[in-house]
């Protein structure tokens, strides 16, 4: 097993006064895939956004607890207030279930983050989208239409895309909620194989549904299924 | 005897109309009217003296009030009849702040027509004039405009304000205003300007010193009847005209 | 963009909210300074007692007891009018009418939400005074002409909130009605109505508020400065947004100016309180209409 | 059924307006009335000078009204926090519920001295005071429009930019203005509309003035209020029927205003 | 293999002007599942709403050739004016991808069709809702919150509550579109047990993404992957 890239402490999570996690102890292994599973409403995609702190756009969302991340060297608490949000999201990718193209070009969507991280040099930013969209086996079926709206590609394309999204800050961890559920099998097929390469980059988390995909790809499994005393 | 007795045992509605200076009047013996007599209803709106002679014409209201001598053109084509219970002065107002409040006839018809813009040129402080006027259908402005101006021009940068109370509102506030209104209307927060020598008072008004004076009207579609002439000569009772009186404006009798 | 340039958004956002909400802080704060001492039970019921004003037995004179009246008479009734005719019209427009009428009358509808408010109180007038001369005498100025205009002035705001709420109900939620076997009717009855009320009582409350405080209609059809409580729909009668452009524009003294800021206060309050009755309806209705068995 | 009807309506109301107002046209050519002088005495009834107090108080009021709104609905929908952004946007609901008369009220009081110590000329009622105190009250209704608009971003629009560690700013500038571009329009437009139909505020703070006005610090008279104004007199005058053009005229504006409107949704929806 | 309940006779079908299907020719057989399967964008959700004309309710949508569908004794084509499309929904039941319960409480919903269908004696909807709740092994989990909000329910119970709406009315053919994707495999597996189930009852068309489902409970497959040709 690899070593930890993350750690989760006593950690309770609540929406208002709905507690959704309670006392959660779990370890994050360095490049590897993590997969997260359990019933419908268990907490899974809340559960993801722990890392990105996207739960914070929520409103009475609150966490009480610690998740430590290693970025550089020590684990750090990713919950305190020092610790930048924008820092971490641009650290950590994010792929949801359903495909969620911005509504510009293609070549615009994949440098959308460099353009949020203030990178403007125009060669950079067209190498690491270029890779980007490379790395995610997509550039030989987009790379003449660039300049089209990405809402025109189909699902399975769009997923691939908002994948490049992710990857083109090279973030050091990748979440993904659900990645394929919304896809056909072959483009489903497409995106595991994309995720098993990623490892070596990569921490993934991911959420499934799927049994024989999580039998296939993952290397941890943390189940969110309720044991029978709760 | 009692002014009130003469309701007692009528009824019905009443719908008075016109010119805005006869309102505090008119509202006031309204309201006596009606305590004492809960059968009758009495409706008071303006409108301004225009449009009081032409709905009364119309048949649309019972009394239409004008603050001035509706037209022989008006009387002969509606059949009107006339009833004067007040006199009214229309004093030419300015600011309290304002040094200057004597004038003469002609220094206000060129003040109006935008000849003289500054009260420097009078003998006040340096400041610009602004004037204020009342819109076409008023009777006090057809007054003011006869008697005070002799049918002069006013400035079209003049400011229109829809009533007595807003022109009070305007030039209260306004140290370089001038406007007139409705001598009934004047308070303490407004200075009347002595025109040619002559203070817009109840006492200059009546004997006709003050010329610039009017009487207000209440007319009526062929002579009154019933609760018109009731109300009518309510107004012209000593009651009536002691509320006129208390109103600030000059009772005829 | 840069930190600066950031900064630089955010920070005049923030100043326009606080212009906006300064100035309308400023203009609340005056107007309770000055509005308030006179805001007592004189100010409503003038030199009539209470209790006899409220049962009607004796009429209240110098005090705005009348116009308030008047004013909820006039919202009653013009929202009675206004009302159904404007649901069903934007329920036409949503759901049953073609691509070309939609398109024409939506035009005339927007058309209609522009017209500026005096320009319908003076075809309301235009209206009863050629009625008057060519019907009937007894056609003046009144209450009802008023609430005529009034709600004539609101329908296009109902008309297109409803239409608008309808036809942005979800796909989803549309179907669900109609795939269950729910015949046109039903589901907007049932399924399409219920999900979008919060949306259409929004629009139901604007257009109350508009009749509460337009003056420009109501000056021109029949709002009148002293006549008692409204006792019937073909005569003039008081309001409170009248009176207050009557005080401002007749007053005599200070004292009687003071009452027009509290008369200011007053409307506020209606507003205000409707307002919130709304909300409240909003909870409860929606409630019954879902969840009653 | 219904809608029928209110479209009928419409259409009476046009009508009735070009009927009455025919005789003027009979008298003076249609042009002289739009473009000349207001003079009754002098039998002149052109209504030029309210058309163009209407243009400036209405386009000043909104363009004011315009930066301000937009930074409000942007602070209430994306850059504020949700709780004070619910605070703030219950009170500009309640705002669209302060009747006009109140604004119109209290500006004479407090703006119209103001304006007029500071400028140090004039009489405060001028074409400025009135956009200011329009602007004011227009702005509620410009910011719900703006709001609505901001609110139809997809939310799979913003978590995109939230994941991919955008701030609020950015994600305002780069994703919401621009696919709210069409919604910012209209909502203008509207507005534009409002305050074009507005009566009450012009009437009682504008002054009135029956001139052409050439600063702001001039008074002037708008269309609305000149209606206001001269609906006193006499039912069979000249001057009577000429607010029977005025109300046409102002229609004719609401009309093309509206088509704007209509017309830049329509592009939008092309798109 | 159970006789045919539907026929299609070569069908082609439209939005505006683009083809979706077309000419197809089908059998559906009685009291069994097909499942009908194929890529993104293929048309199975359209091709499903065929059966209970729903495609009707989206603009510019057309049809071409003939549904016949024996609800009696003979058959009969579903889109001729004179077949009631308010009978025809009723008698066939559709189960959504994402489960899409009506805004009120959970006994309104169940009992919604049947208000729509103006049956009001209290006893038998009470009964019927019960009996819909308890086929779809929901009833231990809902019996004591009937009057609660539908959509506090997970989205497992959502489903099978939708599902128990479709049923109510006892429809004699229900359409399931991908009824399981977001589902966690327990809720699943319980829905696909009712399916086998309903059989008995009614005639079960069904589009999946699932390979392993189709393959388990399938009797009758129609593919819908364009072959090499087009
Ligand atoms: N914004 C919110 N406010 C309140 N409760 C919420 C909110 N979002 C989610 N929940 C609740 O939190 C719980 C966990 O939700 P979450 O989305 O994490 O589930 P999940 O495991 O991802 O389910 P699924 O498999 O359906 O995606 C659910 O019970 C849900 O109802
Ligand atoms: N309302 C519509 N107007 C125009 N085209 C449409 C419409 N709805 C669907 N389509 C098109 O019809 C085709 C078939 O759509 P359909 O929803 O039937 O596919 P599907 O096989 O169910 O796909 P999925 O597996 O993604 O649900 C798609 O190419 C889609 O883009
Ligand atoms: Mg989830
Ligand atoms: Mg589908």
């Amino acid at each position: 097993m690899t070593p930890p890239k993350i750690k989760i402490e006593s950690l309770d999570f609540y929406y208002n006064n709905h507690q959704i996690l309670s006392n959660i102890n779990e370890t994050i292994p360095e490049n590897a895939i993590t997969s997260i599973i359990g019933p419908s409403g268990a907490g899974k995609s809340t559960f993801l956004s722990l890392f990105n702190r996207l739960w914070e756009t929520t409103p009475g969302a609150r966490v009480e607890g610690r998740v430590l991340a290693r970025f550089h060297h020590s684990f750090m608490d990713i919950n305190t207030p020092k610790f930048s949000v924008t820092q971490l999201r641009r650290a950590v990718g994010m792929v949801f279930q359903m495909p969620n193209p911005l509504p510009m070009s293609i070549f615009n969507n994949v440098a959308f983050p460099l353009k949020l991280a203030g990178i403007k040099e125009k060669e950079a930013v067209q190498n690491r989208v270029t890779a980007a969209i490379k790395a995610c086996g997509l550039w030989p079926e987009v790379k003449d239409r660039l300049e089209k709206k990405a809402t025109t590609l189909s699902g399975g394309q769009q997923q691939r895309l908002c994948m490049a999204r992710a990857l083109v800050m090279e973030p050091e961890i990748l979440l993904l909620d659900e990645p394929t559920s919304s896809l056909d099998p072959r483009s489903g097929a497409m995106i595991e194989e994309l995720m098993v390469d990623l490892k070596q980059r990569c921490t993934l988390i991911m959420v499934s549904h799927q049994p024989d995909q999580v039998e296939k790809i993952a290397d941890h499994i943390i189940d969110f299924t309720p044991g029978p005393e709760s | 005897a009692n002014d009130l007795d003469r309701f007692a045992g009528l009824s019905g509605d009443l719908k008075i109309a016109g010119g805005t200076a006869h309102i505090p009047v008119v509202k006031e013996a309204a309201k006596r009217i009606m305590t004492l007599n809960p059968n009758i209803r009495i409706t008071i709106a303006g409108g301004g003296s225009g449009a009081g002679i032409k709905q009364v014409g119309e048949g649309l209201i019972d009394i239409g009030n004008s603050g001035r001598r509706p037209s022989s053109k008006e009387i002969g084509t509606y059949g009107l009849a006339l009833h004067k219970w007040a006199i009214d002065g229309v004093a030419v107002v300015v600011n309290p702040a304002n040094a200057v409040t004597a004038l003469t006839k002609d220094q206000l018809g060129r003040i109006f027509s935008g000849e003289i813009t500054n009260w420097k040129e009078l003998g006040g402080n340096d400041r610009g004039i602004n004037l204020y006027t009342r819109d076409e259908s008023s009777g006090t402005r057809s007054v003011f405009w006869k008697k005070a101006l002799n049918k002069g021009d006013i400035a079209l940068s003049a400011n229109f304000v829809v009533s007595n109370g807003a022109m009070k509102t305007a030039v209260a506030n306004d140290p370089s205003a001038i406007g007139y209104m409705s001598a009934g209307f004047v308070d303490q927060r407004l200075t009347p300007v002595v025109l040619d020598g002559v203070t817009p008072d109840a006492a200059s008004i009546r004997n006709g010193s003050y010329k610039v004076a009017r009487g207000l009207f209440s007319n009526t579609r062929g002579e009154a009847s019933g609760l018109s002439r009731q109300f009518i000569d309510f107004l012209l009772s000593d009651q009536g005209q002691a509320i006129v009186k208390e109103k600030g404006f000059i009772p005829v009798k | 963009m840069n930190r600066w340039g950031e900064k630089a958004v955010y920070a005049l956002s923030v100043i326009s909210c606080m212009m906006l909400f300064g100035s309308v802080a400023t203009l609340l704060c005056y107007l309770l300074i000055k509005g308030l001492p006179a805001l007592n039970l004189g100010l409503i019921f003038g030199s009539t007692p209470v209790g006899d004003a409220l049962l009607l037995k004796r009429q209240v004179f110098d005090g705005i007891f009348p116009a308030m009246a008047g004013t909820l008479a006039l919202i009653l009734l013009a929202i009675t009018i206004a009302v159904p005719l404007g649901l069903l019209a934007g329920i036409y427009m949503a759901e049953y009418s073609g691509r070309f009428t939609r398109n024409v009358f939506g035009f005339l509808f927007d058309l209609l939400s522009g017209i500026p408010s005096i320009v319908v109180g003076l075809f309301g007038f235009s209206a009863i005074l050629f009625l008057h001369h060519h019907v009937s005498e007894a056609l003046v100025p009144s209450l009802l002409v008023s609430a005529l205009s009034l709600a004539f002035l609101v329908l296009p705001y109902i008309v297109k909130t409803t239409q608008m709420a309808l036809e942005t109900v979800p796909r989803q939620t549309r179907v669900t009605g109609l795939a269950l076997g729910a015949t046109k009717l039903q589901n907007i009855v049932f399924c399409l109505i219920p999900e979008s009320f919060s949306t259409i009582l929004g629009g139901i409350i604007l257009a109350v508020g508009r009749c509460a405080e337009d003056t420009a209609v109501i000056m021109l059809t029949g709002a009148v400065a002293s006549a008692g409580l409204p006792n019937s729909l073909f005569k003039g009668f008081e309001a409170l947004p009248f009176y207050i452009y009557y005080i401002s524009s007749q007053y005599a003294d200070q004292a009687e100016l003071n009452q027009g800021f509290g008369a200011c206060i007053v409307l506020l309050l209606i507003c205000a309180t409707l307002f919130i009755l709304a909300a409240i309806i909003q909870r409860k209705v929606k409630h019954t209409l879902l969840y009653r068995h | 059924m219904s809608a029928l009807v209110c479209c009928l309506l419409v259409l009476l109301i046009l009508g009735f307006m070009i009927v009455t107002g025919l005789p003027l046209f009979g008298q003076s050519q249609a042009m002289d009335l739009l473009t000349g002088a207001w003079s009754p005495r002098n039998n002149l009834y052109g209504i030029a000078p309210m058309i163009l107090g209407t243009l400036w108080i209405s386009l000043l009021s909104v363009t004011i009204s315009f930066p301000m709104s937009l930074g409000c609905a942007a602070y209430i929908s994306v850059l504020g926090g949700h709780k004070k952004a619910t605070v703030m946007k219950g009170c500009v609901q309640m705002m669209t519920g302060i009747p006009t008369i109140i604004y119109g009220f209290v500006g004479v009081f407090l703006l119209v001295p103001l304006i007029r110590e500071t400028a140090g000329r004039g009489s405060g009622m001028c074409i400025l005071s009135a956009s200011l105190v329009l602007a004011v009250l227009i702005a509620p209704t410009m910011i719900l429009f703006f709001i609505q608009s901001f609110d139809r971003v997809p939310r799979s629009w913003l978590d995109a930019v939230d994941a991919l560690g955008g701030s609020r700013v950015q994600k305002l500038v780069y994703v919401v203005l621009p696919a709210c571009v069409k919604g910012i329009v209209t909502g203008t437009v509207l507005s534009f509309g409002r305050a074009l139909g507005d009566t009450l505020v012009a009437l009682m703070i504008a002054g009135n003035a029956v001139q052409t006005p050439n600063s702001l610090l001039d008074s002037a008279r708008t269309l609305t209020s000149h209606i206001a104004l001269v609906s006193a007199a006499d039912f069979e005058s000249m001057e009577f029927k000429s607010i029977f053009l005025c109300g046409a005229v102002l229609y004719l504006i609401t009309a093309v205003v509206i088509l704007g409107a209509r017309l830049i949704e329509k592009r939008g929806n092309h798109e």
